[in-house]
């Protein structure tokens, strides 16, 4: 059943990922995405902000390829400027979540005891508050702004990695290997940084890929109701927002950001979906 | 053509498992009878095929993966490689039935264990569930548990208890084949005496004819008539508990014996069988032990040995195997 | 010859929901440099918790212990960390028991790297010279667990075990998880580096036939508790006490002749949890009497044979 | 079962302590001053000292947090600056709406959600699963507010068929509940499918299989059951998601409950109604946790065991050494 192979794990992890058409389909959208974000000045055909009263409400013509809103700023360049604050929200609030959550859940679970009981019971009554509750409170009281957005969301999404990582690490902690490098004399640092979190990974990346996604959405939601990224800088929430009053005439406007958060969000959670199977190690060989 | 006494006859059985990467070749061309009232014992090693053909027989095997890719199951001389899954559900459980490994996943956490025995009885049989209930009952302290424990869910019972349920939900419809799959490995030896003497005394009173799939060359001594030895998917030797252990013919079975730390030992070295099973997935061409067998020859890898018959019911399959 | 290992009255608790449970209590035992002291028993007697404590991996509840001549019950931190370059241990589960993130080199150079004793030329020399030992073939070097088979990585961990040269190993079980032509190669390689190595064996397991193979003396354990001791060869003759005995005829004998009647025990191991004070194995044992509900002193019958029933010289 | 409940009561009372103590700090981490911020910048500083003054804000963080427990334990959130109307009044009239929302929701997600995840698992690799999953995925992916807006403007503007707005009829619930719960529709499907698909592997199924049970019923009976006891605890958490979505949806379609109310404060500042409502809709969630809770004992028989020990302690002790892996050996 096993051959041997001299085959390293991430190589392993993407050989089985690649049989996932869907996930590297989010892969690709994903790759994508990142490149436009980062590009967005060369790519975007004109300023974000620049204004043209004579294109106002334009529809899709060579000029303006989406149409142009009520301002007539082009529709597609702040589409492609937008990708930036989305992903930013996505990435910086993971990573911000995913580094205290990993921390708190990595000490709960493998110390055990009142370390655990006392941060299990504070994330307790953390999540006993609704989290896009809490989310748009926080967002509210710290004052609408991107960077308050992402420490908003952040803060959030911290119980989740913090729980699921406790778990992951409870698993492997009465694993022998752990108790033979004890036998060994390995410290609690080595044992938690080279044994413990590496084997408790893999839930985590899913979860991260999968969170990048959700932080997108709700940080598209935070600047709908006007809390998160201020005009006249886009972002797809805030357009959906100016969007919305004229649905009836131009649903256009409306639309076009509204599929680009589903679509990055789509891929997320596709290629989550993808490394859970490709991580699952029962369907291994 | 049933032969007088056959219970059951396998012929010519093989089964594959396709993954993504390989083929697996579990078991290979058996063939295998069992007679009215015998208890024969499967014993091979870890991925030896046990599993598989026990599977096969009651048609659960996991497909996909799982392929049967030929041979026949003949059991009173229907095919039930060919039965339709209406017929098939008939026999499992009614006429054929399963004891697992692993008594602490066997059962359904989350139901009572009278309910999961009564279950067995009503779908075979058509009685009220009051009689199902009473019957299960009777189960219970067939195996030796109060009967006051039908309302017990699984995980209130230690492992050789559970183990015990699982054998009374075997036995509920009174089969006529017993497939044990390694029953007691799970357990400790004193619970692994318990549960082996009251499946011997239940045996006996039901006349059940049973299969024994086990890797301890002890439990087959003390619980079978006869023996199949299994190695990588094929059946390497087979005759009575006496020819086994007393006139063993394949070198694998020898090697076994060898193996084996011996309360009477006197000397300070095991013999070993060198190296280790072949990759299933990469069989040898020729006899699959050749790579690990002290007397393998040139022909040995070649091609495989076919089964003789070195004393009436007693064969094996190797070219050094003494003619009769 | 002194003892190498030298336990008194060890006890080690656990505090649960219940109660206390006596996981090992009251456990002595001297054992000589180069030999094998076999621990038998089923699961829940406390043999896999006493080979822990007595490493350390576990703290003990109470009890003496001395290695070497030295007094181990309470190391220091730097006293532990040479203590446990002289002791080790070997694992049941050759799945569990290995990192699956670490290559077999990884693996076994780690406790070197630990060390911190050795330049990493003569590291990676050693990792060979420990991998030829045991028999792993050099090409594994790079290999994950995975990729190999329950008897290699058995001799994975047993590399890794010996990689700090200790005196001392016990084996939890080292050869349960695998199969009997594969145990009987770990079985012999583990004989061979006693005599090579001068090695000396706390071998725990549940298997008799593969303790009375290996081992010098047995200890039968029972609910924590050692119920009878004896050198090998004179515990499977003169069997004394009754779960001993019990014990000893429930093992399936792979022969066909000359089978000994069973001794069936009577119900399930009973509770660790708040055990009285008298024989833990009363409610079982069919020779129970009065007496058995007062504590049983261990009593040395014959040399080096002890046994703790008051009445092992009555019954047959 | 009653001891359980109880002894879940009983830890309520620290979340609901904890509760309050963040809604209470909510008002400390607010970057300025919170009196001037809500009476803007024309304020007088004697108007200001006068608002610091009844919100307690100079007293130390202790003595606020026991003044306002105080207020809480009367129903007394203060009045909201806006309306000028008592908070408790207003969030009384105002939670029928929502917990009509919410509920119909929730139950409008487990209806069609289970019996689509059952559906996905038993087609398991087929174009069926397949394109459920991805079906699914989509309205897990998309922004709720802009579903909702697409809905009106398909089924309100061009098609006419349902109200745009207000509550007025049965049909103007339609939309909001359509909104609300399709993504979750699509959550509940996909764990009961992913449960399904891990329980089907369990050797118990396969034991089912071996009694010669028919299919249907290995999968209905003894999968299924067992699939579902993980998605009681998804559903549990759901309704916490589905409060935060109520806050948008009741926006968008004018629905005059606690969602509207709530982000009408916090877009105003209104302290006295973000507290109010942060606080009642976090403790709604606790109790639905807590029910999800009890349920949970009622349907796992493990569980069941935990909570009343007593009863089964002298059957368990041989247990004992399999449940403590890390204390006991195995």
């Amino acid at each position: 059943m096993r051959k041997t192979r001299k085959k390293s794990k991430l190589k392993d992890l993407w050989r089985r990922l690649k049989r996932n058409k869907l996930a590297v389909a989010g892969l690709v959208v994903l790759a994508l995405l990142i490149f436009v974000a980062i590009a967005a000045p060369l790519l975007a055909p004109y300023g974000y902000s620049v204004q043209d009263s004579k294109a106002s409400y334009a529809a899709a013509s060579p000029e303006h390829p989406l149409g142009a809103d009520k301002l007539g700023r082009d529709l597609l360049s702040r589409l492609i400027v937008g990708a930036r604050a989305s992903l930013m929200m996505g990435s910086i609030a993971v990573s911000i979540a995913a580094s205290i959550g990993i921390a708190i859940g990595a000490t709960a679970g493998y110390f055990g005891g009142w370390t655990d009981n006392i941060s299990m019971r504070v994330l307790d009554i953390y999540q006993s508050i609704p989290m896009l509750l809490l989310c748009i409170t926080l967002a509210a009281i710290l004052g609408p702004s991107l960077q308050n957005a992402i420490i908003a969301l952040g803060v959030c999404s911290v119980p989740g990695y913090a729980r699921l990582m406790r778990a992951s690490v409870l698993t492997v902690r009465d694993k022998e290997f752990i108790e033979a490098a004890r036998a060994v004399n390995a410290g609690n640092a080595r044992i938690i940084l080279q044994h413990i979190v590496p084997n408790a990974m893999a839930p985590l990346i899913v979860e991260i890929t999968m969170g990048i996604g959700s932080c997108i959405l709700a940080g598209s939601l935070l600047s709908f109701v006007g809390l998160g990224v201020q005009p006249p800088t886009p972002e797809w929430g805030t357009m959906i927002a100016e969007g919305r009053n004229v649905m009836r005439e131009h649903p256009t406007l409306a639309l076009y950001p509204g599929i680009c958060v589903m679509l990055s969000v789509l891929s997320c959670n596709l290629l989550g979906d993808g490394l859970r199977d490709a991580l699952d190690p029962r369907l291994r060989n | 053509m049933e032969e007088q006494g056959n219970l059951l006859e396998i012929r010519d059985l093989a089964v594959e498992y396709h993954t993504d990467e390989a083929t697996i070749y579990a078991v290979n061309h058996i063939g295998l009878t069992v007679k009215k009232g015998e208890t024969i014992g499967l014993v091979g090693e870890t991925g030896a095929g046990k599993t598989s053909i026990a599977r096969s027989i009651l048609g659960i095997l996991p497909m996909p993966p799982a392929k049967i890719v030929s041979g026949e199951i003949l059991y009173r001389g229907n095919e039930l490689l060919r039965l339709p899954e209406r017929e098939m559900r008939k026999i499992r459980g009614n006429k054929i039935a399963m004891i697992f490994q692993d008594p602490m996943t066997a059962l359904n956490p989350i139901e009572t264990v009278g309910f999961q025995i009564a279950e067995t009885i009503r779908q075979h049989d058509s009685v009220s569930q009051v009689e199902a209930n009473r019957r299960a009952c009777d189960m219970l302290e067939m195996v030796g548990i109060a009967m006051g424990r039908f309302g017990d869910f699984p995980h209130q019972f230690s492992g050789g208890m559970k183990q015990r349920v699982v054998i009374a939900m075997a036995l509920a419809c009174n089969p006529e084949l017993l497939l044990a799959d390694e029953p007691t490995t799970a357990l400790d030896v004193t619970i692994q005496a318990q549960v082996l003497e009251m499946m011997q005394s239940l045996r006996e009173r039901l006349e059940t004819s049973v299969m024994l799939i086990t890797h301890d060359l002890g439990v087959v001594s003390e619980f079978c008539d006869s023996v199949a030895v299994v190695y990588a998917g094929e059946i390497v030797e087979r005759g009575t508990v006496e020819d086994i252990f007393d006139r063993p013919g394949h070198p694998y079975t020898l090697g076994l014996f060898g193996s084996l730390p011996r309360l009477d030992a006197t000397e300070r070295r095991l013999k070993p069988i060198k190296g280790r099973m072949p990759d299933p997935t990469n069989v040898p061409e020729g006899c699959r032990f050749c790579d690990r067998c002290p007397r393998a020859e040139d022909r040995c890898s070649k091609s495989p040995p076919a089964e003789s018959e070195i004393a009436p019911g007693h064969a094996v399959k190797c070219f050094f195997a003494p003619q009769r | 010859m002194p003892a190498l290992l030298e336990v008194q009255d060890l006890k080690k608790y656990f505090r649960t929901g219940s109660g206390m449970l006596h996981a090992v209590d009251g456990i002595n035992f001297s054992l000589e440099a180069g030999k094998t002291l076999g621990v038998v028993g089923e699961s829940g007697c406390g043999k896999s918790t006493l080979g822990r404590t007595i490493l350390h991996l576990l703290d003990a509840t109470g009890g003496r212990m001395s290695f070497d001549g030295e007094d181990i019950t309470n190391p220091k931190r730097a006293e532990l960390r040479g203590l446990r370059e002289k002791m080790q241990i070997i694992f049941q589960d050759p799945y569990s028991s290995l990192d699956p993130r670490k290559s077999v080199g990884e693996t076994i150079m780690e406790p070197l790297k630990i060390q911190g004793a050795l330049p990493k030329g003569d590291m990676i020399a050693e990792t060979r010279r420990l991998m030829d030992s045991v028999g792993l073939a050099a090409r594994f070097e790079n290999s994950y667990p995975h990729e190999l088979d329950g008897g290699r990585r058995q001799r994975i961990g047993i590399a890794r075990a010996l990689s700090l040269n200790p005196k001392f190993i016990v084996c939890d079980e080292p050869v349960s998880a695998l199969d009997v032509s594969i145990q009987a190669q770990i079985i012999n390689l583990m004989l061979d580096l006693q005599e090579e190595r001068g090695l000396t064996y706390m071998f725990v397991t549940h298997d008799l036939s593969v303790v009375k193979y290996i081992s010098d003396d047995i200890m039968v354990m029972y609910l924590g508790q050692m119920v009878e001791m004896a050198p090998a060869d004179e515990l499977f003759r003169d069997t004394r006490h009754p779960y001993t005995k019990a014990l000893l005829s429930a093992i399936p004998i792979p022969g066909i002749h000359g089978k000994t009647k069973r001794i069936l025990l009577r119900g399930e191991i009973t509770s660790p949890i708040n055990p009285g004070p008298g024989c833990r194995f009363m409610a079982r044992c069919r020779h129970a009497s009065e007496g058995c509900s007062q504590p049983q002193t261990l009593e040395e019958c014959s040399p080096g044979h002890f046994v703790a029933c008051h009445i092992h010289g009555e019954i047959v | 079962m009653g001891k359980f409940i109880a002894k879940r009561l009983f830890m309520l009372i620290p979340v609901v302590l904890g509760i309050s103590f963040i809604v209470l700090l909510l008002l400390a981490i607010t970057p300025g001053d919170p009196a001037k911020m809500m009476l803007g910048t024309q304020a007088t500083p004697e108007r200001i000292a006068a608002l610091r003054d009844t919100l307690g804000l100079d007293d130390p963080i202790l003595v606020r947090f026991v003044h306002f427990l105080g207020q809480i334990v009367q129903g007394d959130f203060g009045t909201s600056f806006m309306t000028k109307r008592p908070v408790f009044d207003e969030m009384i009239t105002r939670m029928p709406y929502t917990l009509l929302l919410v509920s119909v929701s929730l139950g409008v997600s487990v209806v069609l959600g289970i019996p689509l995840g059952v559906y996905a698992a038993t087609h398991h690799n087929t174009w069926k699963d397949n394109g459920a999953m991805f079906i699914s995925l989509f309205f897990v992916s998309m922004p709720v507010f802009w579903f909702a807006l697409l809905l009106v403007r398909f089924f309100g503007v061009e098609l006419r068929w349902l109200p745009l707005s207000g509550i007025d009829t049965w049909q103007s619930w339609i939309l909001p509940i359509v909104a609300t719960s399709l993504g979750f529709v699509a959550t509940i499907a996909r764990q009961t499918r992913s449960n399904m698909l891990e329980v089907v592997r369990q050797d118990y199924i396969v034991t089912a299989k071996a009694k010669g049970l028919p299919e249907r019923r290995v999968i209905y009976r003894h999968a299924l059951k067992n699939a579902l006891i993980p998605v009681i605890m998804v559903i549990g958490n759901m309704f916490g998601l589905l409060i935060g979505g109520a806050l948008i949806t009741e926006v968008i379609f004018g629905i005059p409950g606690l969602g509207q109310y709530t982000i009408a404060g916090l877009t105003g500042r209104d302290y006295p109604v973000i507290q109010g409502s942060v606080f009642i809709l976090s403790v709604m969630f606790s109790l639905v946790i807590l029910i999800v809770d009890v349920v949970f004992a009622i349907v796992d028989p493990r569980i069941r065991a935990q909570s009343g020990r007593n009863n089964s302690k002298k059957r368990k002790v041989g247990n004992q050494i399999e449940e403590d892996p890390q204390e006991i050996e195995a």
